[in-house]
């Protein structure tokens, strides 16, 4: 190292020094803000890309992920890819298109396992609780289980069967003697592994994968809804009422919790309450 | 598959980048986006679903010579515009990839050849080679009937029908064989699914065909499904059902089977069952409703008798087999005459508590079952279809319902009905009315009865004495005669049945490739019988001609040819009378039979059979115009020159229909009432439809047998008295049951998404997607017990065979500990090589629901 | 569904596909669609009539289908092609047949 | 001056010693990429994964640091096989010498050598003029962004992982990136991208603390200043202090961080002046080692690039 002196040349090289190092620094703080607006756009998932099982959010994803491709190697179904440059997905990082191939649910979860770095959770064991994102039933105009007709594909697919998808059994008002076969999505079983958008037999899948985010809803904080409490309880929150009782016509009963007024059948009683001989209306005792 | 898959994405490409660019693809799918212009231009005209029994009428749309688009036909009374996801995929059926479109004869340097290469012919050389080996066949026959009376004549030739054959397929068929060729081979596959059925109602009722119809979905306040997994095999009808057990206070859902289904998710009573056991069940509640004297004492004494069947009857296998030989009656049908006391004495044994024990089933589930059944007040439907007919005591359990349904007296009335479901889309209307069973003439009757043969020979205007009165061999002895050489010709049509039969290794396979046997197989695709055959006819399939099925409530439904078949395909019927062209009388007909009727000499068959004066009794102008004006080809009539349907079907109409018919009770509509109706269930009494049948008031008939019979009455005019019969019959064990080595039942059967052997459905790219391979449904204690994972290849294996799939703990199907089940729809994974071909002995049909297997790590 | 053109004569391999709008000047639609089907792998599905064409692009070999993108807006006529579609090869080679026990 | 680089080497003592280093460079390059090749192409599966991190044969976790330290900063703690990998990789460079990832593994350096030997043989001057300690501003810059904005925001445009990811799981746009550092070392700057900016490269060279593989000039006496080292070096600023260092009493052994130990002097040197020497044989050939203080490599880089402007224009 040169002695530090103050001869001209070396102010000269001092000065030399400083405006070399200035340059650079603001050429790289040039480069650096470019990045940065890139990487601003460029960390913008589409819906459609859906990250493997395990993945931490969005953002973490993109700080912990070194783009390794372990996962895509370990996955035994090959259906992971990594983004290249030029897709819309954030260059190198692991995503499936649940139209081409959902995840398969593997019970002992390779892709976690070869993640080198959390990004893919390694807290993640129970396959089931996975969250890659959440199925939405979307189109149900075009979806054909709606409309009546027997398919329920996405139902029998579901690695989660019966939890994640359940099939709500409702009158078919159209036809008025069919019943129709509805898939209903619980948000609190699906783990978003798209089987049921991989299968749907649509041209185009009516049952979507989105992120959670865009999927769920939110109860406002001020409401519950009373019959689930009462189940989670299990009974009554409040005490309930005494047995109610009720002046009743002879051959009625009514009951208060059930099916509210009932006629009994008694033995000889007309079954319907207006008697067939109109004398014995006309004639009855009694106040009008 | 790749291909059709890489095209899918492209397609999806072009689509996305012309959405973007705000621009009309020509060409490119019209169902994709569906802009109103397309739908110009489109021809639609109704048909019923080419798959199951239920028989949903779709609307098919046809632009340019292709089917474009279908439809659930909005009006349709059985689905209203509803379709199962089969249905959803009609269009697709027709044109997989690899249709046939010519003749393929086995050669070897231009010759055939038993072990040669499949080559192009034309149907001229197809039919001559297939005409020189049947006559061979047929001369070896009449040498050996030479001298034997009618009773006692067999023949070397056979043909396999489908009850998936249109009417006049059927019917032309049994002309062939039966008048044509004197041979009684002449079976469907409907063996495989409603002969047990069919003794059922015979025994039971002395008429076939269920009494009720669709109707009882709407009445019925409890449902009872025995062996029926309907969510999946009649999707509508399921869809109703559910409908009014949503919709109906106090409505119940009893699903018994062996291994838990879709059903299960409706069931308030849900029952899982050691295999065989139904029959004590059945008499179980029959002891109850006798103990509990909740039985309707005034409809026994007036409509019901009581018998008991023949005992310990074997299993329909080989005779040398040692059970057969075990058996004290093997075969025996014989039902003896008895009482309501003796009855009550012979249900006593089926207690609670034996019942319950012996079939696994908590005693309260079955408590439950016997009280919904017992409940006057209840009206109960019974649903059954495979279940209890591929069961080697599948009469018995067909019999044991009618006996708790007949104690009860609930029968033949809206909502009370035991409902014998059809599986295939024709088995009623092509294999039991038109009768193409080794046993049977039309219209319920038989070929041991002489007056029977003599009617039909009356009607067909032939000699007396033409048609055989031996009972032909039936589909699972074909297949054994094929493999001893006693059967050397067999036409196999409209179904595939090496895939289908059981004992694939031992039976079938050998008897096919027994060079001793001509084998000839007429499909539109290349499927496993196929290429087990020696000679492959392309085939018009559904839509490609004109055609009609009959459904599980006796509704016959028409439809019409809407696109010709691809390259040289033809029709069934086609085929039929072509090679009928092929013979002369003298070629078959011994030289006593012919001088009974000299005018036939030297004719051809097709000329006795199909040009005498009814069959081409109807003109036919070119083409078939509905009432719109919309016109129809029809290649058949063209090629024929008359109106073949129309003719075959009015001859057929003359066993059923008509002043001096030996059996009444089959009537049907004159042929173009079907075509302007969504069908119509007969009897068709002066235009007007039967319901329930043998209910005064809803079926003419029972005014007409018993003149005096109450108001709303039943009469059950199949039986000469008028009686319907009960007939008790005991529990006896399966013929294969688990054991040290082989210790899990084998079940197999079918899944929503594919129809039987998958040649069609799995050839739609999203029904593959959607179901691709068959895999084995195990409980998670067995899979485990195996070291077997979910997912995990293994192999399953019988006495008589092997093969391998992966296991399936979590799907749709839950069977219990020690079961597992497979469906038969893989072609690359035939299960049929681990069955058991034994047979219930009075039906003849096979038991595919139970064998032993054992299944292992790869 | 009627199976869309075929693709062009040389043998695609399972490589990617992309679809693309190709923007022409006006009235050339249809010369530049002619010219655009003669590279390899290249088909036009439409829009020559509004000056937007619809064009996939299939891998083919020593063709890479993004490089065929690169290279298109160099042709004269063209204005710009955007990339609308990109699907990757390896996802269509998940041979179904393939994946049995 | 030769028409070439190399060009008496190769004449005096043949074709194969003036190319040895390359060649061993250049298999040792591709050989890395065929290990991880072999599983997607021919279905054996060596190594899984690709230079950002690696699962050798299942067993041996191989992980970038650099990659590794910027997901750490974004918050994210790794798994310990990513630690692993990741220190021993340290270790490796530590040892065998900082920069021997860029001459000898990544396959970026493919472009910039075809960059620079285009621009020998086309004989373009690529006059533009950076300081070579942009890389460490760039290093610390890129270790910046996930401490700020908790993205790895450097992966997105990383030419080195994107081209070896590229040749491994699909290219993509990837290429452009590749066109885009030939045509800066072409055209703008020589040797723009591997001597100049990459902040990988500036990272190995700071690992490469007491590099036991060190290019030594050991016979500079026989030197006759053909300036072909020069022309050929990557980093010409290294081969000055040894080479022509004996007066100021400099050890013949090159001890700048930025030589990639890539041995293309060695090949090029018709008279054999430098070779490869190990730590353990360094004191027996006398070589002073000398005293480093520590200071941060920036300063002292800067200070050698002023004071000899002239070296930093090589005669090639």
């Amino acid at each position: 190292m040169s002695p530090r002196s103050t001869s001209p040349r070396a102010t000269l090289n001092r000065r030399q020094f400083i405006t070399g190092v200035m340059k650079t620094a603001c050429g790289v703080g040039l480069f650096g803000l470019g990045l940065g607006l890139y990487s601003q756009r460029a960390t913008s998932l589409p819906a459609w890309a859906i990250r493997p099982p395990g993945a931490l959010p969005e953002d973490d994803f993109n700080g912990a992920c070194i783009r390794c491709g372990l996962c895509v190697r370990d996955c035994p179904f090959d259906m992971l890819h990594l983004a290249r440059l030029g897709d819309k997905i954030p260059t190198g990082t692991p995503y499936f298109v649940a139209r081409e191939a959902g995840c398969e649910m593997c019970e002992d979860i390779p892709c976690v396992a070869a993640c080198p770095t959390n990004a893919l959770d390694h807290a993640l064991t129970d396959i089931s609780k996975a969250d890659m994102g959440l199925a939405v039933l979307i189109d149900q105009e075009n979806c054909i289980a709606f409309q009546g007709l027997r398919c329920e594909v996405c139902f029998n697919v579901c690695p989660i069967r019966g939890e994640a998808i359940t099939l709500d059994m409702q009158h078919n008002a159209r036809s008025g003697k069919h019943a129709r076969f509805v898939p209903v999505v619980h948000s609190e079983h699906c783990t978003g592994c798209g089987k049921c958008e991989e299968a749907c037999i649509l041209d185009v899948a009516a049952i979507k994968v989105l992120p959670r985010h865009l999927a769920k809803g939110q109860l406002g904080a001020h409401y519950r809804l009373g019959w689930e409490q009462k189940h989670e309880a299990g009974g009554a929150l409040v005490t309930p009422d005494v047995e109610h009782r009720y002046n009743l016509p002879e051959g009625m009963r009514y009951e208060h919790g059930g099916r509210g007024l009932i006629q009994e059948a008694v033995p000889g009683q007309p079954a319907s309450p207006i008697p067939d001989n109109p004398l014995d209306v006309l004639n009855r005792k009694g106040a009008l | 598959m790749t291909m059709t898959r890489r095209e899918f994405i492209k397609s999806q490409a072009a689509l996305a980048a012309a959405t973007a660019a705000g621009v009309a693809l020509p060409g490119v799918a019209p169902a994709q986006a569906p802009d109103p212009a397309a739908d110009l231009g489109i021809r639609w005209d109704k048909a019923p679903c080419r798959f199951c029994g239920t028989g949903c009428s779709v609307l098919v749309g046809v632009k340019d010579g292709h089917v474009v688009a279908s439809q659930g036909d909005p009006d349709a009374p059985v689905n209203r515009g509803l379709n199962c996801i089969k249905g959803y995929f009609l269009p697709k059926i027709l044109y997989g990839q690899d249709r046939l479109t010519q003749p393929l004869l086995r050669k070897k340097d231009g010759q055939f050849h038993k072990d040669g290469e499949f080559e192009a012919v034309s149907w001229d050389e197809a039919f001559d080679v297939m005409a020189e080996q049947w006559k061979k066949s047929i001369r070896r026959s009449m040498e050996e009937n030479q001298g034997k009376t009618v009773d006692e004549m067999t023949s070397r030739v056979g043909m396999f029908g489908s009850g998936q054959w249109t009417v006049w397929e059927g019917y032309a068929a049994s002309k062939l064989l039966k008048a044509g060729m004197r041979s009684n081979n002449l079976d469907p596959n409907a063996r495989h699914c409603m002969a047990t059925a069919v003794v059922g109602f015979m025994r039971a009722f002395g008429i076939d065909e269920p009494m009720g119809c669709y109707d009882d979905l709407e009445h019925a306040d409890v449902f009872v499904l025995w062996g029926a997994n309907m969510a999946e095999m009649h999707p509508i009808l399921w869809s109703r059902l559910t409908d009014t057990r949503l919709s109906r206070p106090g409505c119940e859902v009893h699903v018994l089977s062996t291994f838990e289904h879709r059903c299960f998710e409706l069931a308030d009573n849900p029952i899982v069952f050691t295999p065989q056991t139904d029959l004590a069940i059945l008499n179980y509640i029959a002891n109850y409703i006798i103990e509990t004297k909740s039985y309707n004492q005034d409809f026994i004494d007036k409509h019901v008798q009581f018998e008991t069947a023949t005992t310990d009857i074997g299993y329909g296998l080989r005779p040398e087999h040692p059970l057969e030989k075990k058996a004290a009656n093997a075969g025996v049908g014989e039902k003896m005459p008895s009482s309501f006391e003796e009855f009550a004495k012979q249900v006593a044994p089926y207690t609670l508590e034996y019942t319950a024990k012996l079939s696994g089933v908590p005693e309260a589930n079955l408590l439950r079952l016997a009280k919904a059944y017992a409940d006057p007040n209840k009206k109960v439907s019974s649903f059954w279809t495979m279940g209890f007919n591929q069961h080697t005591r599948g009469v018995w359990a067909n019999n044991g319902c009618y006996n708790i349904h007949l104690l009860m007296g609930k029968i033949s009335e809206p909502g009370n009905s035991p409902f014998s479901l059809t599986g295939q889309p024709s088995a009623c209307g092509t294999a039991r009315e038109v009768g193409t069973f080794a046993h049977r003439l039309p219209a319920d009757l038989v070929v041991t009865k002489p007056e029977h043969r003599a009617f039909a020979e009356k009607i067909w205007k032939l000699p007396d004495g033409t048609v055989p009165g031996k009972v032909g061999y039936h589909a699972v002895l074909m297949h054994r005669m094929m493999k001893d050489g006693k059967l050397n010709c067999y036409w196999q049509m409209c179904n595939n049945n090496m895939q289908a039969a059981a004992n694939l290794n031992e039976e079938s396979y050998p008897g096919w490739r027994n060079p001793e046997v001509f084998v000839t197989v007429s499909d539109p695709y290349p499927t496993v019988s196929a290429q087990a055959a020696d000679l492959v006819l392309p085939t018009a399939m559904w839509v490609e001609k004109e055609g009609a099925y009959g459904n599980a409530e006796r509704r016959t439904q028409f439809w019409r040819e809407q696109v010709s078949g691809p390259g040289e395909s033809k029709s069934d019927v086609w085929q039929i009378m072509e090679f009928a062209k092929r013979f002369k009388v003298e070629e078959v007909w011994s030289p006593e039979l012919i001088e009974k009727m000299p005018q036939y000499a030297g004719k051809t068959l097709y000329q006795v059979l199909y040009t005498n004066g009814q069959v081409d009794s109807f003109p036919f102008d070119g083409k078939v115009v509905d009432d719109r004006g919309n016109e129809y080809d029809n290649h058949e009539s063209k090629d024929f020159g008359y109106y073949v349907q129309k003719g075959l079907f009015e001859e057929y109409r003359m066993f059923n229909t008509g002043p001096a018919i030996l059996k009444r009770g089959h009537e049907m509509a004159e042929f173009g009432a079907y075509h302007k109706a969504r069908g119509l269930r007969w009897p068709v009494i002066d235009g007007k439809e039967t319901l329930w049948r043998f209910r005064e008031g809803y079926d003419p008939h029972v005014r007409h047998y018993n003149p005096e019979v109450a108001k709303g009455d039943v009469y059950f005019y199949g039986n000469p008295n008028g009686r319907a019969n009960i007939i008790f019959a005991p529990y006896e064990p399966a013929a294969e049951s688990p054991d040290g080595e082989f210790d899990l039942w084998l079940c197999t059967g079918r899944v929503l998404e594919h129809w039987h052997s998958g040649s069609m459905t799995r050839r739609v790219p999203e029904l593959y997607r959607a179901v691709p391979d068959a895999v084995i449904y195990m409980s998670k204690a067995d899979a485990k017990e195996r070291r077997l994972r979910d997912g995990q290849v293994a192999v399953i294996s019988t006495r008589r065979g092997e093969i391998k799939a992966r296991v399936e703990t979590r799907g749709r199907n839950r069977p219990p500990k020690g079961l597992v089940f497979i469906p038969w729809f893989d072609a690359n994974r035939l299960v049929n090589k681990l069955t058991l071909d034994a047979t219930d002995p009075l039906s003849k049909e096979t038991d595919y629901k139970k064998c032993a297997c054992k299944v292992a790590r790869v | 569904m009627k199976p869309v053109r075929d693709a062009s004569p040389v043998e695609p391999i399972d490589g990617d596909i992309l679809s693309c709008v190709v923007q022409v000047r006006p009235g050339r639609g249809l010369e530049i669609a002619a010219r655009l089907e003669a590279l390899p792998g290249v088909e036009v599905h439409g829009g020559a009539e509004v000056d937007r064409l619809v064009v996939t692009i299939e891998d083919q070999v020593g063709h890479r289908a993004a490089d065929q993108l690169g290279a298109l807006p160099l042709i004269e006529g063209v204005i710009n092609a955007v990339l609308i579609y990109h699907c990757d090869g390896r996802a269509l080679r998940a041979d179904p047949q393939a994946a049995e026990g | 001056m030769n028409a070439f680089p190399g060009q008496t080497a190769r004449a005096e003592q043949g074709w194969l010693k003036a190319h040895r280093w390359l060649l061993l460079r250049r298999a040792s390059q591709f050989g890395i990429l065929a290990l991880f090749l072999a599983g997607p192409v021919v279905g054996i599966w060596i190594v899984t994964g690709n230079l950002s991190a690696s699962m050798t044969l299942g067993i041996l976790p191989l992980s970038d640091p650099l990659l590794l330290a910027q997901s750490m900063l974004s918050g994210a703690w790794p798994v310990a096989s990513g630690l692993i990998g990741a220190l021993i990789v340290l270790v490796f460079y530590a040892l065998v010498g900082g920069r021997v990832f860029c001459s000898w593994v990544c396959p970026v350096n493919l472009v910039s050598d075809l960059a620079a030997w285009l621009g020998r043989r086309l004989d373009i001057r690529a006059s533009g003029r950076i300081p070579r300690d942009a890389r460490y501003w760039l290093l610390g810059l890129i270790l910046l962004f996930p401490l700020a904005t908790g993205v790895i925001a450097w992966e997105y445009i990383n030419p080195v992982s994107i081209a070896h990811r590229g040749l491994i799981f699909g290219m993509g746009w990837g290429w452009t990136l590749m066109i885009a550092v030939l045509l800066y070392d072409l055209f703008v700057v020589r040797r723009g991208w591997c001597g100049h900016l990459c902040p990988v490269g500036a990272f190995y060279g700071l690992i490469g603390i007491r590099p036991a593989v060190r290019v030594a000039a050991a016979r500079r006496e026989h030197c006759d200043d053909c300036m072909d080292c020069f022309a050929i070096c990557p980093e010409p600023q290294v081969i000055k202090p040894a080479l022509k260092g004996a007066a100021q009493g400099i050890g013949p052994l090159i001890t700048d961080r930025q030589c990639t130990n890539c041995g293309r002097c060695i090949d090029v040197c018709a008279k054999n002046v430098f070779g490869f020497t190990l730590a353990y044989r360094r004191a027996g050939l006398g070589l002073s080692e000398p005293v480093d203080d520590g200071a941060s490599t920036a300063a002292r880089g800067a200070e050698t690039a002023t004071r000899h402007p002239v070296s930093s224009q090589p005669g090639g």
